[in-house]
């Protein structure tokens, strides 16, 4: 007995507990407690060391060049005006080419629905072609289109193509039955349903569909760009590598980095904006 | 007695003919070496490998990319491998028939043109600047069309979203004979320069000086031996067959995995104490450095260490 | 309104659900129905309400309809059916836009339904700023926003606490005491039957067949009463042994290994 | 096992959740805690059972433990608390696993549990499988296999239809009437109270204060007869009293614009 | 007032119904019906369509040549051995690299998920890191790693090391909190929780990370291939392009679909075995 009370709550040795006992706390652990300066502490720690290897020569400057030579060459492409021209090079195909491969997914996404046709003829071919990594397709699309900037615009419109028809049709079928219902029982015409329920309901998951397209276009414009590219930072990056000039190459990742980081926060503030609802 | 172990990084290219024909020839086993030849595809490749210790020597084209690993310390050349030379078909700037007909029709046309090359920094981007310092033009007045490797470059001259490549002679003269485009010279009559090297690491100078002494020796027999069997002119400086040429062709074929015939149409010319135009070299780090692309503090002499060969 | 069910059958595919269904709404009259989980309830109402085809049966309607009736047959949800992305006064809003009504028609309505239940300071919030109970009153300022004939209840109040539900059964109360509409009140909820319904069906378990109809006799707003209670302890305690065997069937067939 | 709570006070961050708690369950009691939403219900649970540190005040335990108790104060949860992916039987094995028990043992406490909350035919079925009925009769059956000397129940009802919360409400006066375990019970429900508790505890709004603690003079197994109608209906009418203003506050309350 | 009724779900010109009308139908629509013939009809027809238009010369069959000769280059692919030459190039290292990105990212995950302050330091670093698209790294890794296998495994690895180490700790976020409570309260160890309680319920949110790694992987070999590789379905279709082979590319594009559904239904069925409790 007193064998089995051991592993308990209640510190007892006996089956019965003479004196009042307190409760003893069991909870705790598994809970999310803020280290508000951990991040930058962390930051701070990591890009120290990273540049005292270099300058004590643990890290040859050629393989891990040290943070100091990679924001020195950020500040070069600064004031040669190289970061702005390549930002706006790959800047202006993802906005193309993701406007036309966004505009075009929701268009069939769509459909498919709100369609039972378009959707039984529609899945499987998504489902044929969404596993298709598109820089397989790129040799073809620069015979289609060219080295210039349409096979890049291709290239990054059918990327974003596909999961945003699967990220509209899912959305459209998350929208509640219950609210369509309800609609319908009191008498809203379909396009008045379509209009004020099914668009609004599917817009969450329109836009979280943007996250995902977002970041696919990212990577397609740095792929896009291998091929034929004055300017990109595609482009940029590939020739500071065919260069051997790591700390240009890294200045060229970091402003790759912020260019995510800023789309996400950009489609993050869209969502809070549109979705306050939630 | 056992030999000592090396590597040297290669393109299977006909310039790398020497290294092909001291291994099967064994002049690397008769000055005790073992060596390893380790096939790269592209000329980037060779001297990151060297750098990173991959392999020990390294034999490929000069580009940007070299000379950037050269000024951080990474690879010295040592001795010279293949130059552009006249009367050595090994680059030749091609026209669209439609550029042709439009009045390319000579290398110095070329100003203002939109060009193909296979990437930034590479020995086709230096070609063009040398045609430039000829010609009085720079790299800013062509439009140079960067697509990472020569058949993308044949698509787009054929589709003709270019004016010209610049292309390696076999290549050249298969798009001529597909009808795409006319020949309108050859960088070897036009520019003459170093087009690539041998080369190591410093560290490898530094504590194996005696392998890279033998390496050289080697190489330089095989060398010499490729020069007089395909670099002999008669007096009327028509290229004829020298000494041994069936065999070390056959040799080449065999490491380059080329029919013959192709390996005879684009031999280069080496020089047979693989000596180096030491000018060209310092002119290709300048040339570099007022690209932009590489390092300006480094001295164009650095790059270099010509002990070995006595230079 | 009345309402006529006769011999209504319903089957998806191969799931009986509902099976000779015969039933007849009088004018005013609150008709709870009872029965477990899964016997064809929410069928039933849905059917009443033409949101599901019948396999079989008639459905009918008659008698005068309330001025400005605008849906004579409206349904009140479980879970409120609010849409999260419009505030209070447009998700009333929304039934009335399709109709071609005055401006001054149109706010007027939507401003009635709110002050009766008590929502007219929170018109301008969205539904996740409401508590259930509030949530619920929208529901219900949105179907008196149509003036119905009827009213079609799918257990309105078990998404809700205890507290708020007795508080809402009040407000039910209030609301046919004052309009008379007559309501299809489908509920688990013996409590909730006898406090609101002048007759309850009790319903078999699936497929859903009529096993008996309780009138209620003590009148709606006379059950609070201790002279009440012995009365309404006899209704519930006949509706519970009708209930119960099929409840605790019920509650182990929706088992399955 | 009795129950000492004195001078209890809980603050989250800057909210003030319960205020100056005082209260004593006696042996074998059933105590009910009735109160409006947020009032702190769950969080006076919380602290008696140990997984809520409190803020300040002492909540202790004293008294005899039933043979075989391994975990003498055991949570009875309003969502079941399930493992999805654990069978009937393995859920239950759960709370036994870390013990170090007979095998044989180990086995006749989950085939106590199960085969008294009519599970034995379902050990194998996963929570899925279940309807909500069953599955509460699992989180029963679980807390049964450690012998419990107290019972912390958080609303363990309210996630049910009226009809099966009828049927675990029979299985809890059984439980009781079997085991005499103490019982703390928190519940929107006045009508779950008055059929279950010895007294009924009424909370203020947020902060939790104790306004009232009731008497519910009837024994339990008495209450469904005709002759206690008139006292349970005086009983709830009071104890409505004491809550409806609450209720309705607390109800507007939450809603914030 | 007739205006008014004449919108209504009963088809009456008084305010009174004099006798019984039925209740009208008013549900229908925004039902997902089933065309089982469809999806096939589809494929058949394009199939069809896209032959036709090449055989009647509508399309070059340089820049679209017909599924006959996509058909033929498949089959040639297979009787000469190199469809499984290159297949098992890319699966081997799609496995090593997946395989090392996933272990590497459950580790990092877990000791997110379950450790405050590794989340602190993780989350923000992980931000930075995930939004880079990997081919942008290639030129470093050839570099850190050499053009041999090794880079390629470290470009599948890293690509698929962010989204495994978002999902891990998603995942164990998403572990209910009430599970963990009770668990608490039957005063289960620390360690038994982690075992029988964090494990399990953060299965689903790991296993739907694979799908996501899964796909990442194969977009990442075909960009690692097209760097100096002998083997491969990525040089494969990158050779074929650059041959100007658009058959032979487009039966490599074919394969690469398979491969994607094939992983697709694999981990399906994974989730079905694993999941069975959902
Ligand atoms: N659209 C549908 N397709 C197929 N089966 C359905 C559909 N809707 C309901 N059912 C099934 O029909 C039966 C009756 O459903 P219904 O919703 O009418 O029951 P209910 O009495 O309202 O149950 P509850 O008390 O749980 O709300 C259930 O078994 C349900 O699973
Ligand atoms: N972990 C927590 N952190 C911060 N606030 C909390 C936490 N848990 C509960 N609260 C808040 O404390 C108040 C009381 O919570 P509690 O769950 O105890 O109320 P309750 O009486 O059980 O309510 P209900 O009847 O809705 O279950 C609520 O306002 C709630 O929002
Ligand atoms: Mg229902
Ligand atoms: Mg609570």
């Amino acid at each position: 007995m007193s064998e089995i009370l051991r592993s308990d709550a209640l510190p007892s040795a006996s089956p019965s507990l003479s004196g009042p006992q307190p409760v003893r706390f069991r909870g705790g652990g598994f809970t999310v407690r803020r280290h508000p300066w951990a991040a930058l502490a962390a930051f701070a720690v990591l890009i120290g060391l990273w540049e005292g290897a270099s300058r004590i020569g643990l890290a040859s400057p050629l393989f891990l060049p040290p943070p100091s030579a990679v924001g020195a060459a950020l500040s070069v492409m600064v004031t040669d005006g190289s970061l702005w021209l390549n930002l706006k090079a790959s800047l202006g195909r993802i906005a193309v080419g993701w406007t036309l491969g966004t505009l075009g997914g929701m268009l069939v996404g769509f459909a498919m629905g709100i369609g039972s046709l378009a959707r039984a003829v529609g899945v499987p071919l998504v489902s044929a072609f969404f596993p298709i990594p598109k820089i397989a397709l790129l040799p073809l699309f620069i015979l289609w289109f060219g080295i210039g900037e349409p096979s890049k615009f291709a290239t990054i419109g059918f990327g974003v193509f596909f999961p945003t028809v699967i990220a509209t049709y899912s959305a459209i079928d998350s929208v509640p039955r219950n609210l369509i219902r309800m609609a319908q029982s009191f008498g809203l015409p379909w396009r008045s349903i379509l209009r004020s329920i099914v668009l609004p309901g599917a817009l969450p998951g329109i836009l979280a569909g943007f996250r995902i397209s977002s970041s696919i276009a990212l990577i397609l414009v740095v792929a896009a760009e291998m091929i034929g590219a004055e300017y990109g930072i595609g482009a940029f990056v590939l020739m500071a590598g065919n260069l051997m000039q790591t700390d240009t190459l890294l200045a060229g990742v970091l402003v790759l980095s912020l260019m995510g980081l800023t789309i996400g926060t950009l489609l993050s503030l869209l969502e809070r904006r549109l979705l306050k609802w939630r | 007695q056992t030999l000592e172990k090396s590597s040297v990084g290669v393109l299977a290219l006909s310039s790398s003919g020497p290294i092909f024909i001291a291994k099967a020839k064994g002049y690397f086993a008769k000055e005790g070496l073992d060596v390893e030849l380790k096939m790269f595809t592209s000329a980037q490749q060779v001297p990151v490998a060297v750098a990173s210790g991959d392999v020990d020597f390294g034999v490929t084209g000069l580009t940007a990319g070299f000379y950037n690993l050269a000024a951080k310390g990474a690879v010295t050349i040592v001795a010279a491998q293949s130059r552009d030379e006249p009367g050595f078909p090994l680059s030749a700037y091609v026209a669209t028939n439609a550029a042709y007909e439009a009045g390319l029709t000579k290398p110095s046309d070329l100003k203002g043109k939109r060009i193909a090359i296979t990437t930034v920094g590479s020995t086709f981007h230096y070609m063009i600047g040398i045609l430039g310092q000829k010609y009085g033009f720079t790299v800013k007045d062509v439009t140079m069309v960067p697509l990472q490797d020569v058949p993308k470059m044949v698509s787009a001259f054929k589709g003709g979203q270019v004016d010209a490549i610049l292309a390696p002679s076999t290549v050249s003269r298969q798009v001529v004979a597909d009808g795409a485009g006319k020949i309108v010279g050859w960088a070897g009559d036009e520019t003459p320069w170093q087009l690539g090297a041998l080369f190591t690491g410093p560290k490898t100078i530094q504590q194996r000086r005696p392998v890279v002494e033998k390496f050289i020796r080697a190489y330089k027999t095989a060398l010499a031996e490729y020069h007089a069997a395909f670099n002999a002119k008669d007096s009327s400086g028509a290229l004829v067959k020298g000494p041994g040429y069936d065999e070390l062709v056959a040799i080449i074929a065999e490491a380059t995995k080329q029919k013959p015939e192709i390996v005879t149409a684009g031999l280069p010319y080496a020089d047979p104490q693989a000596k180096l135009l030491i000018d060209d070299v310092v002119n290709q780090v300048k040339f570099w450095q007022s690209e932009g692309q590489v390092d300006k503090t480094l001295e164009p002499k650095s790059v270099m260490d010509l002990s070995f060969v006595g230079q | 309104m009345r309402l006529l069910v006769s011999d209504l059958t319903h089957r998806y595919e191969d799931l009986t659900v509902l099976d000779g269904i015969d039933l007849t709404l009088a004018e005013g009259e609150v008709l709870a129905v009872i029965g477990p989980s899964g016997c064809g309830k929410s069928t039933l109402l849905g059917i009443a309400g033409g949101i599901v085809a019948p396999t079989s049966g008639r459905v009918s309607v008659e008698g005068p309809l309330p001025d400005g009736c605008l849906n004579p047959i409206t349904f009140i949800f479980q879970d409120f059916a609010l849409l999260p992305w419009r505030s209070v006064e447009d998700n009333v809003a929304l039934v009335l836009e399709h109709h071609p009504l005055p401006t001054a028609e149109r706010r007027e309505r939507i401003e009635t339904g709110l002050r009766r239940m008590g929502l007219w300071e929170f018109r301008k919030a969205l539904p996740k700023q409401l508590s259930g109970g509030m949530r619920q009153r929208v529901g219900i300022a949105r179907a008196l926003a149509v003036r119905p004939a009827m009213l079609l209840l799918d257990e309105p109040l078990s998404a809700l606490d205890a507290q708020t539900r007795e508080l809402l059964m009040d407000d039910f109360l209030d609301l046919w005491r004052r309009e008379k509409t007559t309501a299809l009140y489908v509920t688990h909820n013996l409590d909730e039957a006898l406090r609101l319904a002048d007759r309850v069906v009790v319903l078999s378990r699936r497929p859903g067949r009529i096993r008996e109809i309780v009138t209620v006799e003590e009148p709606r707003d006379r059950r609070q009463a201790p002279s009440a209670q012995a009365h309404l302890a006899e209704v519930r305690e006949r509706l519970w042994h009708l209930m119960k065997a099929e409840a605790q069937m019920a509650d182990r067939e929706i088992a399955h290994v």
